[in-house]
């Protein structure tokens, strides 16, 4: 028989890991448009901030203040060096990205040596919820990424910074014409992007733990879940893609091998960008 | 002007790219006489990575399109070489004619779906590289966990090839130095196709079309098809390098089709130079002749000075090396 | 004569913006014409529709009798409308010579040199045929353009501002081309044009479009004293 | 032009000058944090052979190179050990993969390859690159590994297993042989999943075990899955309600894992760096004083530090380094290593080793405190492995 509660349960725990690992990029390659294959290496550098915190005797909550406040100045160091010379180039964004990456994590390797690094989980027994026993971090993770959402929704579409974000994505010659600082918009934003990539890292490194690969798991999927669910769409595009991507996965898996069912998600993501290349919840 | 004057003067005055290839060609040629056995396989191999490099370089340098999937075509053309030893598709004929038939045949035939399926959309070239991308990791899973056909995680075995004639002769190539002709072969080959390609009425379209796509549509050219076309050339000749490099490595496994020899082929033609036909073939073989020696010296932070080098290179040194003399010294033909 | 150009009921909004209203329109072969209208008035999004850039959310546009509504812009260009855009659109790291050679389009003519020089004469680019086309200036890159379009053996061109950024003395010789490539090439022309001085020089038909339809169409002199279309362009429009 | 600076071969070899041994080891990409205990243990055992008088007098040359965790790369650099600096044997290579593409460079070269990673053992049939008389096999099977425990675990912990593996063939062949050994005592299987390497996400799977009535979860996840998993099955509090017992993670992963997702796992194999004989406990002081006392020993190191001392010994015995002196001296050959007393085996050229069972104890907190690690079970002193399936004699080449 299959178990409803389980697959229910499963679905929403695989969409918000992914909502939470694809959010950074949401904002620097949904919003901003900068093809970030660092994302991965960005994660990765919050799981190991996630390790070196614990291990320091600090909670894992700790972490996920340290984390992203890192990894959005290891972003200002690829902003400013390298990325802000780039952004009428993409594919060369693409490409200095995808080289920061290599670089990322091979320092880590440097600092941290080769072997996995354990973080330690905050929750130790699981919570029974409509007769299925779930692991409370999970929980905790599906709040986080409904938090997340809210918050850079909220940030982006109220806030003075984010409206002049927006603005100056959309046409930075205007924006710049009316007086705002693009360059520092550009900058801070890429930095929030980093940021998030970096909690993303923290917050997943309790049940993933810390290695030089971490976050490599997750870069395809999180441009996937940015791409099929809608660029510019913030919250329905990262929350449609997340569900697209993740949960279908964990759905499918109830019913074939997890091989199958991750290369049929794929596939199909791929139909969807050609059927719908804005994505399901962008475009005009 | 006796014959010697004549090619002298036609050399003098020929084009940058010629002046390379003659000359890298005769270089080709003689180097196995000062070369031992292992260098001549390291020649052969980074000939074979040079081969997918220039597949990229036709692709990225002069229609634009930059995949990351090439090594996923290189990888099919790995797997079809091996199946030819190990099924025997057409009996009675050396497998490996059978597999370099089939390789460039299968891949261009994936590649013409492929290119129907996303040239013939508005696609934005950047989500190409993702989906390229993912179709390198899919095929690596696919290829691991497959076992029955792709022999799984644990790879397949193939003999050396062997050039025969039916009846006449039969002689395996175990010889490293005999196999670098063939591969030397297959590289300069491939370049001549290529350069034929891109100096041709098609090959002036495939610039237009890299430089402004709708203005070349709104000349009457299906661009779709164009950009398919080249993308079935690129496949087949990756396919051609794949095909090769198993039988000269004489063992297939899922890590040639996937995701790191994929991203490690555009460092290749970026750094080699990305509009120039020979920059993708140098990158080729700079990169991997630098990368054997430099892994021996700083096993594992060689990566972190490729990420630094592609990184400089991406930035400042947008052309790439031979795209840095070309400009330099009258090349002449983008080629 | 039959209509080289139809459009009946043309239809396109952009989320909500009417961008074309039941626009009815139509050319008769071996003419030249001129669309006129206000910023915004549609024109661009006209050529946009009939070049087959933007599918219209309904209503049929007929190419010399045949419908290609929907049909992908190669295929309405090889039947034979060719565009030049607003901003100059040319290969500039080419050189003139290909750039003319590229716009022979797939099946280049058998007299592809005599045909170059000839373009080349018409355009006055014969002494500039080797030079890099980024490296010209804006009103010759119009005219290379134009020359580009011509190469491409069109039966309807459409010219989107042509001397936009033109000096008058210039807009005046694109004038004379334009009639003189009329006669000599038979072909028929379509030039969306706010210059009116260029529009009163080639003395064609005028239409003038507002708000996505046709206000009014005629020979210049009477569009310049329509009231309708003066307080369109002066007035609150 | 881009001519290869090539140079002509390397000279040497022959009976004069220092006997040369090729490691080829991943030194980066993956399988890295194998690649250190995997190069240490051979360093060490050439550095004790050296130190009482080298091979024939000869003094052993160790040539290290880095195989990336790629097979292309393997193929690359054992040519180069072999072709150019004119090795006399080649140790290493990690994953199976990565031994099939050194296969047939050694055989083409007629060089013997010492092999030290637990594998799935040798079958013409079914997987390519064994079965081949110039390779010895000094990891562990799961006929050592895995099936000397089924009693003891089935007794102790119940008969109905959860089978999770990554999807490649070590786990499919592992799980194949436990499954014989369940029905022979009436045990079942009630689930048997095998995930893509490089999945994060055990979210699902874990669903279905809690949801199954299984006794033992029986893992050959590998690499880091094999961690996140063990993780996750921590935060859904499985290890309360089911024994995991894992035949892949040794020291590193559980380092890996961690103290709190690791309590009350089970592992076998045949080497533990806690095993308290006098020659591991001498065996471990020189790892820690040599590479720094945060260094570990895990499996597939103390079998690369027996691969090099039993070859010295075949070749100091039979009295030279050539190819079938050193087979010749190495099948049948015995020798105490860090784990005990092991045996090669002569026909298939597989080693004989002592099988140990162990738990991961709860007082275990430092990840860095290899020793308290792991508590030993229960230990057998030497498991003869299933016979490999190939033609014999072996000959030479797959």
């Amino acid at each position: 028989m299959i178990d409803f509660a389980s697959i229910i349960s499963q679905t929403l725990f695989a969409t918000s890991i992914l909502i939470v690992a694809a959010l950074g990029l949401a904002i620097i390659f949904g919003m901003m448009g900068v093809i970030n294959l660092a994302h991965g290496a960005l994660i990765t550098v919050g799981a190991y901030v996630a390790y070196a915190v614990t291990n320091a005797g600090l909670s894992i909550w700790a972490a996920f203040l340290v984390a992203p406040v890192v990894v959005a100045l290891v972003g200002l160091v690829m902003e400013r060096t390298v990325i802000n010379r780039l952004y009428d180039r993409p594919v060369d964004t693409l490409l200095a990205t995808w080289g920061f990456a290599l670089v990322i994590q091979e320092l880590i390797k440097v600092i941290f040596g080769t072997s996995a690094q354990s973080v330690p989980n905050p929750y130790s027994a699981p919570v029974e919820i409509m007769g299925a026993n779930l692991p409370q971090y999970r929980i905790f993770l599906t709040a986080l990424a409904a938090g997340l959402l809210v918050v850079t929704y909220v940030t982006f579409k109220y806030t003075d910074f984010g409206v002049k974000s927006r603005a100056v994505i959309q046409n930075d010659e205007m924006a710049g014409l009316l007086g705002t600082d693009v360059r520092s918009i550009y900058m801070w934003t890429f930095m929030i992007g980093a940021g998030l990539a970096g909690l993303a890292g923290a917050a997943v490194a309790p049940i993933v733990g810390a290695d030089p690969r971490t976050g490599l798991g997750y870069l395809v999927q999180s441009f996937f879940v940015v791409i099929v669910g809608g660029t510019g769409q913030l919250l329905a595009g990262t929350l449609g893609g997340s569900g697209l991507i993740g949960g279908s996965a964990a759905a499918l898996s109830f019913v074939s091998s997890q091989t199958f069912a991750q290369t049929v998600v794929f596939a199909l993501a791929i139909v969807v960008i050609r059927l719908k290349p804005e994505g399901l919840f962008g475009g005009t | 002007m006796s014959y010697i004057d004549r090619t002298k003067v036609a050399f003098g005055d020929a084009s940058g790219s010629t002046k390379v290839i003659l000359t890298g060609a005769v270089i080709g040629f003689l180097l196995p006489a000062v070369l031992s056995p292992y260098f001549a396989f390291l020649a052969a191999q980074y000939y074979l990575f040079a081969l997918l490099a220039l597949s990229l370089g036709l692709l990225w340098g002069y229609v634009g399109i930059l995949s990351f999937g090439q090594a996923a075509f290189f990888g099919l053309g790995a797997y079809i070489m091996a199946w030819s030893f190990q099924y025997m598709f057409v009996p009675g004929i050396n497998p490996a004619y059978v597999a370099l038939v089939l390789a460039p045949l299968v891949n261009g035939a994936i590649a013409g779906v492929l290119g129907l399926f996303l040239f013939y959309s508005d696609v934005k070239d950047v989500y190409f590289v993702i989906i390229t991308l993912a179709l390198s990791v899919i095929l690596e899973q696919l290829a691991v966990s497959v076992t029955s056909i792709f022999g799984g995680f644990n790879g397949i075995y193939l003999p050396r090839m062997a050039v025969s004639i039916p009846g006449v002769f039969n002689y395996q190539l175990s010889n490293d130095r005999l196999f670098y002709y063939v591969t030397l072969l297959a590289l300069v080959g491939g370049y001549l196709v290529c350069r034929r390609i891109v100096r041709s009425d098609f090959g002036e379209t495939l610039l237009a079309i890299k430089e402004n796509e709708a203005r070349t549509k709104s000349l009457g050219y299906n661009t779709a098809r164009y950009k398919t076309l080249v993308f079935m050339v690129a496949g087949a000749l990756a396919g051609v390098a794949g095909a090769l490099y198993a039988t000269l490595a004489q063992f297939v496994s899922p890590p040639v089709t996937g995701f790191v020899l994929s991203t490690e082929v555009v460092i290749w033609v970026a750094v080699g130079g990305r509009g120039l036909l020979l920059g993708a073939i140098t990158g080729g073989i700079l990169i991997n002749a630098a990368s054997t020696v430099l892994s021996s010296l700083v096993a594992d932070r060689y990566i972190l000075i490729l990420g630094l080098i592609f990184i400089a290179v991406v930035v400042a040194f947008r052309k790439g090396v031979v795209g840095y003399v070309a400009d330099r010294y009258d090349w002449g033909e983008k080629l | 004569m039959s209509a080289i150009l139809r459009t009946v009921d043309l239809v396109k909004e952009f989320d909500g913006v009417v961008a074309t209203d039941h626009l009815n329109y139509e050319m008769p072969e071996g003419e030249i014409q001129c669309i006129i209208g206000p910023n915004g008035a549609g024109k661009t999004t006209f050529f946009n529709l009939i070049t087959g850039v933007l599918t219209p959310d309904s209503g049929q546009i007929y190419f010399d009798g045949d419908d290609v509504t929907g049909e992908d812009i190669h295929e309405i260009a090889q039947r034979g409308m060719v565009r030049k855009y607003q901003t100059p659109s040319v290969y500039d790291e080419m050189s003139v010579r290909r750039n003319i050679h590229i716009a022979f389009g797939e099946d280049k003519p058998a007299d592809a040199e005599a045909r170059l020089t000839e373009i080349l004469d018409l355009i006055e680019l014969r002494d500039r045929v080797d030079e890099q086309a980024g490296t010209l200036d804006h009103g010759t890159k119009q005219w290379l353009e134009i020359g580009m379009v011509l190469a491409n053996g069109p039966r309807l061109v459409l010219l989107d501002e042509p001397t936009a950024g033109m000096t008058t003395d210039e807009t005046m010789r694109t004038a004379d081309l334009i009639t003189s490539i009329n006669e000599q090439e038979e072909t028929s022309i379509i030039a969306i044009e706010h210059d009116i001085e260029f529009v009163r020089r080639l003395s064609s038909p005028v239409t003038v479009l507002h708000q996505g339809s046709v206000l009014a169409q005629g020979p210049v002199e009477e569009i310049e004293e329509n009231e309708e279309v003066q307080n369109v362009y002066l007035g609150s429009g | 032009m881009t001519a290869l600076t090539g140079c002509l071969g390397g000279g040497g070899g022959g009976s004069s000058g220092p006997v040369r041994v090729g490691v080829l080891s991943p030194l980066s990409g993956a399988w890295t944090v194998y690649g250190e205990a995997h190069r240490r243990g051979f360093e060490l055992a050439m550095q004790e052979v050296n130190d009482n008088g080298g091979i024939n007098g000869r003094d052993v040359e160790v040539i290290v190179e880095d195989t990336q965790t790629d097979p292309s790369t393997v193929t690359e650099k054992a040519q180069k050990v072999i072709r150019q600096d004119n090795v006399d044997v080649v140790a290493g290579t990690f994953s199976s993969a990565s031994r099939n593409a050194a296969a047939p460079v050694v055989t083409q070269e007629d060089k013997v390859l010492l092999y030290p990673t637990f594998y799935e053992g040798q079958d013409q049939e079914n997987f390519p690159g064994t079965c081949n008389d110039l390779l010895f096999m000094f990891g562990i099977v799961p006929s050592q590994q895995a099936a000397p425990w089924m009693d003891y675990m089935t007794s102790e912990h119940g008969s109905n297993f959860y089978m999770v593996g990554s999807d490649y063939v070590w786990p499919r062949f592992t799980n194949q042989r436990v499954k014989q050994s369940l029905e022979e005592l009436g045990g079942n299987v009630v689930g048997e999943e095998y995930i893509p390497l490089g999945t994060s996400d055990f979210g699902s799977v874990l669903s279905r075990i809690s949801n199954s009535d299984a006794d033992i979860v029986f893992g050959t996840l590998t690499g880091t899955d094999t961690i996140a998993f063990a993780k996750q099955f921590y935060s859904r509090g499985l290890n309360e309600e089911f024994t995991y017992w894992t035949v892949d993670d040794e020291e590193f992963a559980t380092q890996g894992k961690g103290p709190q997702a690791a309590r009350g796992t089970y592992v076998s194999f045949d080497y533990f760096q806690t095993i308290d004989t006098d020659l591991n406990n001498q065996f471990v002081d020189k790892v820690k004083s040599q590479y720094g006392e945060d260094a570990g020993m895990d499996t597939v190191g103390a079998a690369m530090y027996n691969a090099g001392h039993m070859f010295a010994n075949a070749a100091n015995e039979v009295g030279s380094v050539n190819t079938d002196d050193i087979i010749s001296g190495l099948e049948g050959q015995s020798f105490t290593g860090p784990q005990g007393e092991v045996t090669m085996r002569e026909q298939d050229h597989q080693m004989v080793l002592p099988s140990y069972l162990v738990q991961v104890p709860d007082d275990w907190s430092d990840t860095n405190d290899f020793e308290g690690m792991f508590e030993i079970v229960d230990q057998k002193e030497s498991v003869t492995p299933a016979t490999a399936n190939c033609d014999f004699p072996l000959g030479k080449g797959n």
